[in-house]
């Protein structure tokens, strides 16, 4: 099994004629994705070079097709418009590629886009290894498997899932949330669907300093997971304590960020957190030898 | 981006910050923008009274570093500018100090009472959230860490929007003197307009001033525009152009990477990595590794070789870098492009070369392996081993 | 039986010391209707002459007295603030009596509401006979049965219901929904309550002729109520036929909002439409017989 | 109320339209607005080419009725400025015709393509809906009829507002002509952004202009405001006091009544009730009683005595009344007040009398009653009792 995303995931791609958007669909069909068609917007009536039709809307692409899964290239600037067009459109999973949406937009698209999940923006997306990949993930480095993964970071993904394949432990999907400060889906919103996916045995948690993500993870943790092994790291735990944003910040989680409360709260969760990306595969596989 | 945390932001001045409070309509004092003690000297002649002269720096703690005078004629006005324009403020927070460029002559109000309003984003709940408090004037935080019942706090849904309620609400939980009442709720509605128009990561009045006349103004302004939004408002991008408020960030910026891409650090072994994650992952690395990183430079994806020679460049740009570790894992960036502006960036003779450390994998990484082969490097395989070898040569270097 | 209100329900007064809220507020309370506070903003700490606690905020008397209900006393330009801050503050069901709030206003309140009924605006309130009374309604006309009322007029409701008590039909719940463009309850989510209730025993629909809530609520009775009897009258029958807006009303529904397509309507629904509120008691007690 | 259905409003005048439309950003020709034959003269003399002249009137059908003309230079634009201003048009919708009393001169565009774009409420949905079809320039009801399948329709959920995309769905399922695609998602924001900040109950564009130069402009303007979003822009409240559209909304203005609580209609009983509905159940009532009413008014709830005796000479200001009945049944408007005030507006010397029935019951009635029967007066129990009274009075004292 895995979550949000499997072999039968029918999938469109919003700017699927640019240079990002079609580079990155030849690779998922490539891997194996159902890609169903794209949307470029006065394109509509055209294929790809793969033979995938192109339509001009969203609500054109999912009517003619059945699409429930988006995924989304287009600039900042366009990139909440599109996350509306997904939703009204009745896509049910956006993976949003884009990176740099303004804050106040995602805001808002997260406040009125009820019933639509979205990763990102700013992640390399979503991968059910040996079944789907929607994003632009290296899907040659993943493997089919039991590990289920979430990251904040894209390339720190990629890093360790590096290491885990190399070590024979496969993924069941692999959830990169995304590095942008308003994202769609946390950290604790991929426990709690891998907390019911019997077939996900370890999760791995790849977190950053700053927010408090971690620490909410920690307590979700603590509180839901009992029987899910988990295994974390923190990246940017040798950054130099940076400038605080004004002085509210703060005030509101109660939280610093800093990599030393996460790992506290981990820690408290029974957690155990890597030093390096390089000992996650060990843990992992202690963690599997004790269920 | 690791050294701006929660989220990177453009920092606007005092009277940045009054400029915007003034287009949605909060009541800030009378006063004027002044880069020169004659230009200080002329408006005091023109408008006689008392003024408040406030050093423009970012800094905190700018009123017990002496940055603030108050001056009851133009002579005294022109001298107190002469004094302040040019000087360097240090504070606690500050200590290499900021030097005074520019000041706001002000209208000194009567002040009944000072009170405290921000409006900031809780990444968590996805949602704008206001803090108030009746004490102004001071330190958020402390008042946070003594006498956190003191602020009054609302999340307000992003759909819905702002309503009355919310201002009054807050003026009451927070115990608000009675005078800021009728005021407060459309004032808080323009901090909230500001907030989500021009995209804000944080708007704060402190102190919000309740003068003996009945008027509540903005005493002082502490806006901070979230870069991602700014391309909607080109008139205030632009202030930041004319005056950086972060070397980094205009390096960064200079050669088309994102203003928080790019941040100096004092080790020696240069970074690149793509990826903020990586990045960050590289320099935990580096120190795991028994050396320290003196920079953290994301290429962020899909980056095109011209921009990673841009890139290599900045690194060694800074004198204090010994060694150089690039570490790449492809996704939307492709290793040959990457490849390829290394081989481009070390063959050009206007470059400092160092000590080079490349690890390529992912997405076009054989191409990309290929054509760092041709050139003459041999890549590292992990992470962990790139990072070894690089602090070596940097301390072989030394 | 009783929809929307009971005698239990707790209900605060927004704007309880105005002028109106105040009068209406006496009315209430000796009606029988369990007012428990009321809100002027600056007044919050003092009692009305009858005792009930008056609060600075809604959210203060929710806290304080576990009120379920409010009625709204508030200019039009504070209309949509003080719906906005009963939904905010937990408020089920909110009677706004307040007219003339702005339709654009009304279209926002109504969108980021969800879980709050409103009734209203320009509305004359709701009432249970003999149980509660939340609104405006002279009481004294009013008498316990199993008759339900919906209508869009204030005073033809109590015109109808005067009828029906002095022909020995007491009523269940009458609920007037209001002559706004923009209101929060509508015949058909009235008729949705009446159809489960038990002790209704027929449903008086008092329509006015423009707009379409008339067919949507016949539509609704030939599909959804086949054992509830239902009686309409409309009113503005002879009223001279006026301007249409611009062009573009009509063609939305493809409703006319005339009269005739309202009769007809009823007519196919099986619904009897009474020519004078005088002729209303008659039909009820013919579909009373035959039940 | 029963004549403004679907629900009462203030129409604006084309230039008045179009002034609201260059506050929010629409394209509008570029042209002056003009009383006076000679201020059309100098316009044109100073910008000289072809123009269009334009009778500004509330009216459908203008172009028929001969209201638009066009000019190539001031000698020209001045005689048919001046045939225009003074004239009065007819047309099928409007036989009793309306005076010219003000033009817009515009400049003449070369029209590739017309479009049709509106906003109104769906009052079902609560709800503003978007109608757009390439079928511009004509009249929108007879594309709906023979057509509907070229009419593209958008519902815009309030709470997440406009987003770019809806402006392009609509654009492709209308099949408006390429050359608007660009620009319309942003026009559309435009005009969605005024119907909501400004309140309409209609906002439409007749044709949307695509013209040869590539422009996409608004060549039309017809906007309908709801009267109780006013408040909100005393600026525009104020163009309506300037001109009141209508006569009936002015007179109800005039007392203090809502605009749309009046209108005259062609029967000879007077009509005061509270609340729309049972001023229209009343007018029923009349008709049912053989007799047809002379006027809707509703006293609103609340009304006090002074608002009931001018109610009362407002209704009787109008000749063919010949006999009145007011029929209140109290909620919030109560009795006593009702009484007070008919007491005293009968008792004035400075009013028409007619033939008076009352009918008070619900709040305070009984104190209502006993102040009428002090004045002589003796309610009647019920409407239908009511209105055949007031109806034999009618036709007895014809």
């Amino acid at each position: 099994m895995s979550i949000f995303l499997d072999k039968n995931s029918k999938v469109i791609v919003q700017g699927i004629t640019g240079r990002e958007g079609a580079f990155h669909t030849a690779r998922m069909l490539a891997y194996g994705t159902k890609i169903v068609g794209g949307v470029t917007p006065g394109k509509g009536g055209t294929t790809i070079e793969s033979g995938q039709p192109v339509f001009d809307t969203v609500k054109d692409a999912v009517d003619s097709t059945g699409a429930t899964h988006s995924i989304v290239f287009v600039p900042p600037a366009a990139g909440a418009d599109a996350l509306w067009e997904a939703h009204d459109a009745g896509i049910q999973l956006a993976v949003c590629i884009t990176e740099g949406i303004p804050a106040h937009d995602m805001m808002r698209v997260c406040a009125t886009t009820a019933g639509m999940r979205i990763i990102g923006g700013n992640c390399p997306g979503l991968i059910s290894p040996g079944k789907s990949l929607v994003g632009i993930m290296p899907g040659h480095v993943f493997l089919e498997g039991n590990i289920g993964m979430i990251s904040r970071s894209g390339t720190l993904t990629y890093e360790i899932v590096d290491g885990l394949t190399r070590a024979g432990l496969g993924q069941s999907t692999c959830v990169g949330i995304g590095g942008d400060p308003i994202i769609g889906t946390t950290f604790v919103d991929c426990l709690r669907a891998f907390a019911s996916d019997p077939e996900t045995h370890v999760v791995v948690v790849s977190g950053e300093i700053g927010g408090s993500d971690e620490e909410d993870a920690a307590a979700f943790i603590a509180e839901h997971l009992p029987d899910k092994p988990v295994v974390a790291f923190i990246g940017g735990r040798s950054a130099p304590k940076g400038k605080r944003l004004g002085h509210a910040g703060a005030i509101i989680s109660g939280n610093t960020g800093t990599p030393e409360s996460k790992v506290r709260a981990f820690a408290a969760a029974g957690v155990p957190v890597a030093d390096r990306p390089s000992q996650i595969p060990e843990l992992v596989a202690a963690r599997l030898a004790k269920r | 981006m690791v050294c701006k945390i929660p989220e990177p932001g453009m920092k606007l001045m005092e009277y940045q910050g009054k400029d915007l409070f003034r287009r949605v309509g909060i009541p800030t004092p009378s006063g004027v923008f002044a880069t020169t003690a004659a230009g200080v000297k002329d408006y005091i002649a023109g408008h006689p009274g008392s003024w408040v002269i406030k050093s423009q720096v970012m800094m905190g703690g700018r009123g017990k570093a002496g940055g603030i005078k108050f001056a009851d004629d133009a002579a005294q006005g022109e001298t107190l500018a002469r004094e302040l324009i040019g000087k360097v403020l240090k504070s606690i927070q500050n200590p290499d100090g900021e030097e005074v460029k520019s000041l706001l002559v002000e209208e000194k109000v009567d002040i009944a009472s000072e009170a405290y309003v921000s409006i900031t984003i809780d990444r968590a709940a996805k949602k704008p959230v206001v803090l108030v408090t009746a004490q102004g004037g001071m330190d958020v935080e402390e008042v946070a860490e003594h006498n956190p019942e003191a602020i009054a706090k609302y999340w307000i849904d992003p759909a819905a929007g702002y309503a009355p309620f919310i201002g009054r609400r807050l003026a009451f939980a927070a115990k608000l003197p009675e005078g800021y009442r009728k005021a407060f709720p459309a004032l808080l509605g323009a901090l909230y307009t500001l907030f989500m128009e021009y995209g804000a990561n944080l708007v704060e009045i402190n102190p919000l001033v309740l003068t003996r006349d009945g008027r509540v103004i903005a005493s002082d302004a502490k806006v901070d525009l979230d870069d991602n939004g700014l391309y909607k408002h080109p008139d205030i991008a632009e202030w930041n152009k004319q005056s950086p408020a972060d070397e980094d960030q205009a390096a960064a910026v200079a050669i088309g990477l994102g203003m928080s891409n790019y941040a100096k650090f004092d080790g020696t072994v240069g970074i690149i990595a793509n990826g903020a994650g990586l990045g960050m992952g590289t320099m935990d690395a580096i120190r795991s590794a028994g050396g320290e990183a003196a920079n953290f430079l994301d290429i962020g994806g899909g980056a095109q070789a011209a921009l990673v020679k841009k890139s290599y460049n900045l690194v060694t740009s800074d004198p204090k870098v010994r060694a150089m570790f690039i570490n790449i894992f492809g996704g939307i960036t492709r290793g040959d492009q990457v490849a390829k502006g290394i081989v481009e960036a070390v063959a050009g003779d206007d470059v400092r070369k160092v000590p080079l450390v490349v690890r390529l994998t992912g997405t076009n990484a054989e191409e990309g392996r290929a054509i760092l082969a041709e050139a003459g490097f041999v890549p590292v395989e992990t992470m962990d081993e790139g990072a070894a070898r690089a602090v070596a040569l940097a301390q072989g270097a030394a």
